[in-house]
Order: C-alpha cells, then structure tokens, then sequence
C-alpha cells in the first residue's frame, strides 16, 4: 500500500436549503482496496457519491485524487482522470444496445473525428478495436450473450452488471458503486460479490461502494466507514466497526427514526417548487 | 328555286352546326379562386368567397358566358400561408388548367403566387391586395382592389379640407405589411398636404393595450389621429382613446383596416367621428348597389364589406373579359381584361396601364355616427 | 404626463402578474410548462362572454363562472393528456410536445366553432366610468384588475403557505413519491393545482377582455410569449416573483414606448427575459428551484 | 408523355421544394433533440438564414454558394454567442431562451428598412432549385448517419437518454450541447437560404414561433431513433396539409391531434427503428 491514500475526501459539506445532508466528512480511500460507506436511509452517502463524482457541487470541502484536488472539475473531467461510478437506481442507457452502453463508456479512450465523416481506415481501426474492448468487458461480468440486446430488456442483476461493465470501460483507478446490490436475489449478490472481488484481485482496481447487503459488506471490504445524519461515526476494519457503539446506535434507531425524505436527490425531479 | 332552296338549306344547317356548336357545348367554364378560408384570418377569405358564389348566381342565371356556357370557381384554401398559396396556384395552373385565377386575399401571398401565375402565363386577379408593387410582379398579375395608395390621398385631403387640421399623431400597426404600406402613403401624402406630424407611434397587430402610445398622443394635443391598423386594433384604440380623456373632437382617420362595420359593432360611440375612404359603401343609393346588399343579405343573413363588394363586381369584370375573349384562352382573357369597361356595385371601373383600379371616381369618404358609418357630408 | 402612463404601467403589469400565476403555479407544482394554459385564458372570457349574452348574468356572476369553467377544462385536459405521461415518467419534453398539440387543437377547434372575429362584453354589463385624480385618469375596470392581481396573489400565498393543502401542494411539488409515502393523495393535489391554475388562467382572460374589449380565441396565444418572460423574470414557480416581475414588464414596456419609442415596446419583454437568463437565470428573487447543468 | 410528367412536376413543384427544405430544419431540430435539449429558436435561425442569403443574392448579386455559405455562418455565429449563457440552461430554460431569441429576431427583421421591413423582401431570383435542396438534404443525412454510428453518435443518445450517467461517462456535455446547437442553427440557415430562393418573396412573420413549433413536429411525428425518422415526419406533415384540404378548418385540429397521438401513443415516433450507434 502507498503511503498516500488515492482518494482522499476532507471536510466534505453540502447543505440543502437549511438542511446539512453532509457535514464535513473526511474519508481516505487507500489504493486496491475495497472501501465501504454505510449508514441509516438519508445518511447523506449518494450526496458524498455525487460530490465526488462531480454530479453535485460541495457547499466546502476538498476531493482529491491521487493528491489532485478536483474542485470544480466537471464529471467528464473526472472521468479521464481515472473515476468511474455507477447509480443507486440503475441508470444504463436502456435505448442502446448492450454493447453501445459499454462502448459509450470508451468515450474519452477513442479520438476520431473527422474520420468519422470519411470513415477513414483509422476510425475504421479505432472503432473494432473499442468493440473489441467492449466485448472483453462483457466477458468478464459474464454478459457475452447478451450484448445485442437491447439494454432496457435485460433482467435486474444484468442491468446492474452492465452498469459495472460500462463503469470499468472508462478505464477507472478508482470506482464509485452506489449500492450494486440492491434488489438482487442471493444467487444474483453471491455472482457479484465474486465480481467484485476479481475487480480488486485481477484488475487491482480501488472500490468504494455504498451498500446495504451488511454480510456482502462485512465479507467484502477492507474498510469501512459509517455515516449517520450526514457526519461520519465511525471508521476502521469490518471488526473495528461492527463492534463501535455508535454504530450499533445508529442502526437499532433507524428503524424507529426514519430519517425520512430530507436527503437531497439530485436527480429526483427536475421540477420546481411553488413559494 | 331549287338552287335557292339547296343555298338556304346549306345557310341553316350552317347556322345550325354553329349554333349547335354554341347550344351544345354547355362545359363549365372553370376559374380558380385562392381564399383563406380556415384559420385566423378566413374571415376576409370568406367574404371574397360568399361575394363571388352571389355574382356566380347571377352571371350563370343570366346565361353564363360565350354563349350559354355556365361559369365554375374551383376555391383551394391557402389558410392565409404563402406556401400553400403557392401550391395552390400551381395546382390550379398545372392540373385543373384554369384560364385564370382570382385571389389570393394577402398582398404577401400574392407575392408568392403571382409570380408562378405570371410565369405560365395565366392571369391572375387580386380583389383584395392592395400593398404596393403588387402589379409590378408581372403583366399577368391584375388587381380590382383599390390599392390604398389611391384611397388614403382622397380620405386626408377630405380631411383637410372639410376640418382643416394641420396637426396630427400617427399610428400604425408595424408589424403586418397591409398596415405598414398603408402607413407609407399616408406619410407620403401628410407631407404632400403640408399637415405637420407631431408623432409617429406604433404598436403590434395583436397587442391589446395602447394606453402608453395614447397618453403620449394625449399630451400632444393633436386635430386628428391618423391610423393605419387592422380593425381589431382600431377598435381598441378608439375605445382606450376616449377612455383616457382624449376629446371627442380629436377624431381618427383611417386606411382602409377601419373600413369595417366591426368598428362600430366593437368601440361604439367611441369611434363616432371616425373618417375612414372606401371603395365601396354599403349605403349608396344606386339601384345596383342596393339590389346587391338586399341580395347578399338574403343569402347569407349577414350584411357585406367591401370585399364582398369588390369580389362581386370582379366576377362580373372577369366574366365580360372572358366574353371579349371569345375563348377561355388565358393570353386572350389576359389581353380583354385590359380593356373591359364595367360599372358595378362599387362605381365605374377600368384598369390602367398598369393593371391597377383606373378610375377612383368611386372612393367615397364615410364617418362614423352611433357606430355607423355614413358617407360625410 | 409622467402619472398617468405609471398609472397605465401598473394596469398593464397587472393584466400580465394576472396571467402569470396560473402559469408558474402549474409549472411550480407539476413541473411542467403547460402550453394549454393560453387556451383557459380564451375559455374563461368566452364562458363569461356567453353567460352575459345568453343568460344575463352580471360580471360579478359571470367572472367566478368563466374561472370555474375554465378551471374545470383545465383539469379534464391535464386528465387527459399528462397523467398517462407522469405514470410512465416521461421526460418533461414530452409534455410539454403534447401540451403543444393539444393547444394546436384547441385552438383550431375554438376558431371553428366560435370564429376569429373580435367580441367585446356588452356595453351594459360593466360600467366602464373613470375617475380623474388631477393629471390622472383611472377606469373602474382598471381598478378592478390591479385590485384582482393583488387579491389573486395574497390568496394564493395564503392558500399555499398557510394552509394543509397548501402544505400538501408543496410537499407534492418538492417530492411526489416522498409526498405519497406520506400518506398526500398526489393526484387530487395535482387535480387542485391545475382547477387553481386554469381558474386564474380563466378571471384573468374575463378581466383582461373586459378592459381591452378584445375577446377571440387566439388572445391568449400572444399573451403566452408574455407570460414565458414573466414567469421567467419572477423565478419558476415563484408566485410573489411573478407579481413583481409582471408589474416590472408592465412599467418597462409602458416607459419604453412613453420615453424611448413604442418601435421597441415589444422588444421589452424578450430584452427582460433574456437579461433574467445572462444574470439572474433563478428569477428576481433567486429562489426557484429548477434543474440546471 | 413528357409534356404530362412535366406538367406534373411543375404543378407540384413547391411541394416538392418544401418537402426538401423540411427535411433539412427536421435534420436540424434533430441535432439538438438528438442530445435532450429543445430549441424553439430553429424558425428564427431559418429566418435570419434566408435574410441573409437573400439579402446577400438581391443587393449584392453574391453568388449562389457564397450566400449559401453565408447563410449557414450567421445563425451558427448567433448561437454561439447568445449560447454561452443559455446553454449552462437546460430543458424549459433552453426551450424559453430560444422562443425570446426568436421572437426577438422576428421584431428587428419588422423594423429593419433596408430588409424590406414588414413588407419583407420581394423578387429573389430563382437559384439552387430542386438539385440544390436535395443534395444538401442527401449530404446532410449522410453525414449525420454515419455521426449517429461513431463515438459521437453514443455520447449523444446517453446525453438524450440520461444527461447525468452520460457526463460521468466522459461526455463533455456543455461542449456537445453548444456543437449541436450551432450545428443545428446553422442547418436552419442552410434550409431557410434555399426555401428563399425558391419562393422569391420572404417576409418577417414567417419565422415565428408556429413556424418553431411546425419544426419541431416534424422531428415528434417521425421519431429521433435515426436521422431518417425526421425527414419523414417532415415529408409526411408537409403533405399532410395538401391531402387533408377537404377537411378545411378541421386540418389544424387534425394537426394537433397527431402530435398529441404521437406523443401519447408512439412516443418514439411513427419509425421507431432506431440507427445503430457503432461504426
């Protein structure tokens, strides 16, 4: 392990309307590990998701990768620096095809543009060489088959592998999982905890995912760090956590006190409000 | 007595191929005629239409044209677009090969279409486009409606005259191309007269408020207000006029937008005094004139305008070319037209040189009272 | 001279603020930019046209009528067309194309079956008198539209801050599927915005047509492009913002045209609305919630 | 037999032109679509694109091209510059900038005398034609197929279909919003210059916000899968008004009912077949 962490998210703060859904949270996520965020419903980790992925602007705060500070980088930027991410809620382009999705995740690796109009050998080239690639992908989340399909018609636990395939076709160092298990039948999480692990192992690629599947976490991660109210309670080993106190606080009273609907989505609707 | 006999015999059996000819040959003659029919501004399609379907009545009644053939009108709706003017006239040029076509209602649309007419050679009649250099499309393109050119002249030197103002505002609707070449002549003409302008202002054909534009005027203190818009605006004008406090006595003069009796119907005693000239009025006395309004509202239950009037008279005017012509022969129709002499229900008529109106002995200058018009005595 | 044409703008804001409120309330709540909104605008002034003409009724009968009526097609069309569109969760362009047919069709249909000519209330049915204070000279009707724009918005602001069902309303605005797990019936609440929004769309078309004497069934098409730079200028969904900024229009275009020259009044709006988008793309009081890059 | 054919394409020879000028505003409505933004502004860029063109063949005697090309360039340069701000606006905030923008448009070309001002400009001279309209259309679809089937074509559909996972894909989304707006500003220059010359008289109301609204229709009925779909949409409206001419004032009532239908019923268009998107 590198001495210096590959993302390192300090003071991290945003504030909606009044309400502090993330309040200066600091996170180091240390290279090929995989890192877990967890905490209550509303905790504030799809807003920490957002801000680092540059979805959401932080209200204060730094995310640094690789010791660069990303403020203000747009998403697209990111990505070519080596940050990938997928969605709570599936969000794959399910017009596509199977293949395209993934392809589309080799946006920033392919370069042509006047070829494109004259279809030079060379985009020629570039184009089999990026659905060669993209096939490489499918196989290894397993969906070879299915790459002609289109995307929309795929089963649940497929669309979230895809999502995956997509995400690690930007090339990333670092991958950003929004709850990859969520919805998923036991056989369906067990495939993707193996996954997951070969991400780590064979690809040394770092994770850090949010998650609610607490044996897929506990098994999975090296690290974990606990959210609650928007501020983090607790940090260290699976052991280390499982036995905090606040933790365990946390956990029994939320399931009494729902922290409700106070967390702000993004991208929950695009509407205004009446005042 | 025999050789005689074979002679008149041969005589009658001529005669009667030729009449024969004329008794049997009972084919409609098909003109074009493209109106706007639907949308916002049919209502002015719809009186040029219902004007020609009661000259159709009575020139068919009366025998028809060449000699006992019946006239026809093929109407193609333009919806007041110049595109589908535009394939309207083509259609009716290139398939139903009518001889001639009258309409269309906007100057604009002309603008489209006469140019294609022009083209193939196929006279084309506008009863009611009267912007400029609608004649100048080509030598084909023809126009009955008076342009207002020829009007407004008339109506401002009444004015003068009558009232002598000397200064007056101006309002035009900027954004309509029948409202603003209205506008030109009257400032063309306000400087001729020597009538000082003490403000030009103007508005929107769809706007409903003109109180900033009217307290200006207000302030100003003009004789007159001289206003060139469609009558919807008109009435608005009029009414927020005199709702704003400006007297009574500071009358409007109008182009021929005004020339409505929506006016009165809309702004009521508000626009009383206003002076608009017309072609056509629907209160002359002349037996042609009231046979024609007692008719028209007999048909259709609704009093006519002047384009009713001036689609009536150009049936006629049209059909007495076509006599002329001896065929239905666009470049033969093309060269009686020139040359027909009718009086109608709008007065004496002619074309000029140019294919405009010739004669404006018939312009009559009216004012409103109890929101309706009359003719200024 | 000055007096009188503040006195103009105030009327011709209002005239705007009135229309607006319908119009940003609908798109406050429902998030949608409802294109049939122009549409109620007409259907109020002919309701009320109709029933002075053919029933008698009084202006103070016949303006709640032509608001009901109005509101009531307001919410038979939202039925109609968007609530298929909010149970698939379309994207908010696909509303706003059907609303855009659906105008087309309204429209036409209105210019069949009643004509394009202009109508006016009948001279008896209000007393349009003035009232000359100095310099100034203000009609009854024009007190009447001012007076309406400020009640429409006190009530409005009272009904949606003060109230359950205001509460409700906004609840179903911020978050629909938070506002549903709270138990708010979410189709009822949009059924209220929408019968409120098409009400106003309505008393404001009565009242507009009253003062202006111009009833057709295009006159709420001119009045949207209008309406797009208020609610635009005020803030989305912002109902104090659409007061202010219909009155700000009102007095700009009434000032242009007094002071610089009525050639440019109809540039006002789009300049404003333009302005708004370079330099204060939340509205004048910054605080529409909207989704933007 | 020639006389007919050749009457029979006199006759409709408008209609062909118009079928041909749609296509193209319905390719450059497609542009902006094709990424998820609506522009109500393409009547004002063909506007602005057939005054400059005319102007430019009237007063100037410019050659044909030279218009042409002149034509493209002012509306693209438009969009750029009043894009810079309206393009950080998305959705309705786009959709709002643009009717302001033409609207706009539309009240400077009303008051712009040398232009001819309300009266608009009358006697362009014929030029371009039949060839010209449908060679631009050919290349233009060609070339927009064969974006639709690169990197390019990708990046916009995942823009279409979910702005947010598109930008976290690497999209460079401002810099792809403002190409396709300029793009697509400059096709309805492209199509406004050719229908002008055409049509020998254009006038300021024809560029207004029905004519935005007819544009974009084109692109609803026929679909947004390929660039094929809007062509045919825009084919299918401009006849529709030919075909439905019995109906009188009902054809608008049939007008938008069909987009309602279409929106409702066949929301990806009348030719949902969708253009694959590699190359």
């Amino acid at each position: 392990m590198s001495a210096s962490p590959l993302l390192a998210v300090e003071g991290l703060t945003r504030r909606f309307q009044g309400l502090v859904a993330v309040d200066s949270v600091d996170l180091a996520v240390r290279e090929g590990t995989v890192h877990g965020l967890i905490g209550p419903n509303g905790a504030g980790k799809t807003t920490l998701f957002n801000m680092v992925s540059g979805v959401l602007a932080p209200s204060a705060g730094t995310v640094r990768l690789d010791g660069r500070a990303l403020d203000g980088l747009a998403p697209y930027r990111r990505t070519a620096l080596g940050l990938a991410r997928t969605f709570q809620n599936i969000r794959i382009f399910s017009e596509m095809t199977v293949l395209e999705n993934v392809m589309t995740g080799l946006h920033t690796r392919l370069s042509a543009r006047l070829g494109i109009l004259l279809r030079s050998p060379g985009f020629r080239a570039e184009e089999r060489g990026a659905k060669a690639r993209a096939r490489d992908l499918l196989a290894f989340v397993g969906l070879s088959e299915a790459a002609d399909l289109r995307a929309g018609a795929l089963p649940y636990g497929d669309q979230r592998r895809l999502e995956i395939a997509r995400a690690l076709a930007c090339e990333p160092r670092l991958l950003l999982l929004d709850e990859p298990a969520a919805g998923m039948n036991p056989a369906e999480t067990h495939a993707l905890l193996a996954l997951l692990r070969r991400l780590r192992d064979e690809r040394g690629l770092t994770l850090l995912l949010v998650e609610h599947d607490m044996p897929l976490v506990m098994s999975l991660c090296d690290r974990l760090t606990v959210l609650n109210f928007g501020r983090r309670i607790a940090d260290g080993t699976p052991a280390e956590v499982r036995a905090h106190p606040a933790v365990i606080e946390a956990y029994l009273g939320a399931g009494t006190a729902q922290a409700g609907t106070a967390q702000g989505h993004p991208d929950a609707h695009p509407q205004g409000a009446v005042s | 007595m025999r050789v005689l006999s074979k002679l008149m015999l041969a005589a009658a059996m001529l005669a009667g191929t030729v009449a024969g000819a004329n008794a049997q040959d009972k084919t409609p003659v098909k003109l074009g005629a493209i109106e706007i029919l639907t949308g916002p501004n049919s209502r002015y399609g719809i009186a040029i239409q219902r004007g020609f379907d009661l000259a159709l009545a009575d020139i068919n009644k009366a025998g028809g044209v060449l000699g006992g053939r019946p006239l026809a009108l093929a109407y193609e709706d333009s919806a007041g677009a110049k595109e589908q003017a535009l394939n309207a006239a083509r259609k009716l040029i290139g398939r139903d090969r009518v001889p001639l076509i009258l309409g269309p209602t906007l100057s604009n649309e002309m603008f489209a279409a006469g140019p294609v007419a022009n083209e193939r050679k196929v006279p084309i009649v506008g009863t009611s486009t009267t912007a400029n250099g609608i004649t100048a499309i080509g030598p084909y393109v023809f126009r009955t409606a008076m342009p207002e050119a020829d009007v407004i002249p008339v109506t401002l030197k009444t004015a003068q005259s009558k009232f002598g103002i000397k200064r007056v505002a101006v309002m035009y609707g900027n954004d309509d191309a029948f409202t603003k070449s209205a506008y030109d002549v009257m400032k063309a003409t306000l400087e001729k007269l020597g009538i000082q302008v003490l403000t030009t202002e103007t508005f929107g054909s769809k706007d409903t408020d003109f109180s900033a534009q009217l307290t200006k005027i207000k302030g100003l203190n003009p004789d007159a207000i001289v206003l060139s818009a469609l009558v919807e605006a008109a009435s608005g004008i009029a009414l927020q006029a005199r709702q704003l406090g400006i007297d009574p006595k500071v009358f409007i003069i109008g182009g021929n937008g005004l020339n409505s009796p929506k006016l009165g119907e809309i702004a009521g005693a508000s626009a009383d005094g206003t002076i608009v000239g017309s072609p056509w009025f629907i209160g002359k006395k002349d037996p042609a004139n009231q046979a024609f309004v007692t008719a028209f509202r007999e048909k259709y239950g609704d009093s006519p305008d002047q384009f009713a009037a001036q689609a009536y008279d150009t049936l006629f005017i049209v059909a007495k070319a076509i006599d002329a012509a001896g065929a239905p022969d666009s470049e033969k129709i093309k060269d009686a037209l020139i040359k027909v002499k009718h009086t109608g229900v709008m007065g004496p008529f002619s074309f000029s040189e140019s294919r405009d109106p010739a004669d404006t002995s018939g312009v009559v200058v009216l004012t409103m009272k109890g929101g309706k018009f009359q003719l200024l005595e | 001279m000055l007096e009188q044409q503040l006195v103009n703008g105030v009327v011709l804001g209002a005239t705007y603020a009135l229309f607006a409120l319908g119009f940003t309330l609908m798109f406050g709540v429902m998030g949608v930019i409802n294109l049939t909104y122009g549409v109620y605008f007409a259907v109020g002034a002919f309701a009320a046209l109709w029933s002075t003409q053919a029933l008698g009724l009084p202006i103070a009968a016949a303006l709640p009528l032509g608001a009901l009526i109005a509101g009531v097609i307001a919410v038979a069309i939202d039925t109609l067309l968007l609530t298929r569109l909010r149970k698939a969760k379309a994207p908010e362009l696909a509303s706003l194309m059907v609303t855009l047919g659906a105008t087309l069709f309204l429209y036409a249909g209105m210019a069949a079956s009643l004509g394009t000519e202009i109508r006016r209330f009948p001279a008896a049915v209000f007393d349009g008198g003035a009232y000359d204070l100095g310099a100034v000279r203000i009609g009854t009707t024009q007190i009447l539209i001012f007076g309406a724009a400020v009640a429409l918005v006190v009530a409005l602001m009272a009904l949606v801050r003060g109230s359950r069902l205001g509460l409700a309303i906004r609840a179903v605005a911020e978050n629909p599927d938070a506002a549903a797990l709270m138990g708010i019936n979410g189709g009822l609440m949009l059924r209220v915005v929408s019968f409120l929004s098409g009400a106003i769309g309505g008393a404001a078309g009565v009242l507009v047509g009253l003062n202006f004497n111009a009833i057709q069934p295009f006159m709420g098409e001119h009045m949207m492009l209008r309406g797009f730079a208020v609610i635009i200028v005020g803030g989305l969904g912002d109902l104090r913002g659409a007061l202010a900024a219909g009155l700000l229009l009102g007095f700009a275009e009434v000032l242009t045209a007094a002071y610089v020259s009525s050639t440019f009044k109809d540039l006002t709006a789009f300049a404003l609305l333009v302005a708004t988008l370079w330099f204060r793309p939340l509205g004048l009081f910054g605080r529409a919630a909207a989704k933007r890059a | 037999m020639w006389q007919t054919l050749d009457d029979f394409y006199w006759t409709y020879q408008s209609l062909i032109h118009g079928i041909g000028v749609n296509g193209i505003l319905a390719l450059s409505i497609y542009v902006v679509l094709a990424v998820g933004q609506l522009s109500l502004g393409q009547a004002a860029f063909m506007g602005v694109g057939a005054y400059t063109g005319a102007l430019l063949t009237v007063k100037f005697g410019t050659p044909f091209a030279v218009s042409m090309a002149a034509a493209a360039a002012v509306p693209a340069l438009i969009a750029l510059v009043v894009g810079g701000p309206t393009l950080r606006l998305t959705g309705v905030y786009l959709a709002i900038a643009t009717i302001g923008l033409g609207e706009i448009t539309r009240i400077v070309f009303l008051n712009w005398d040398y232009a001819g001002g309300a009266l608009g400009l009358s006697g362009i001279p014929e030029k371009g034609g039949v060839l010209a309209i449908y060679g631009t259309l050919a290349v233009v679809l060609i070339a927009l197929i064969l974006v639709a089937r690169s990197r390019i074509g990708r990046a916009m559909e995942a823009m279409r279909e979910d702005e947010a996972a598109a930008g976290v894909m690497g999209v460079n989304l401002p810099r792809y919003r403002m190409t396709a707006l300029v793009v697509s500003s400059g096709l309805a220059g492209i199509a406004g210059c050719l229908s002008a010359h055409v049509s020998s008289f254009i006038g300021p109301n024809e560029y207004g916000f029905e004519t935005a609204v007819t544009i974009l229709s084109y692109a609803l009925l026929g679909g947004i899968g390929s660039p094929v779909a809007p062509v045919l949409g825009a084919a299918i409206l401009t006849l529709l008004p030919e075909v439905l001419r019995p109906l009188a004032d009902f054809r608008l009532m049939v007008n938008g009912l069909i987009i309602v239908v279409a929106v409702l019923f066949m929301p990806r268009g009348i030719l949902p077949w969708r253009i694959a998107r590699t190359g």
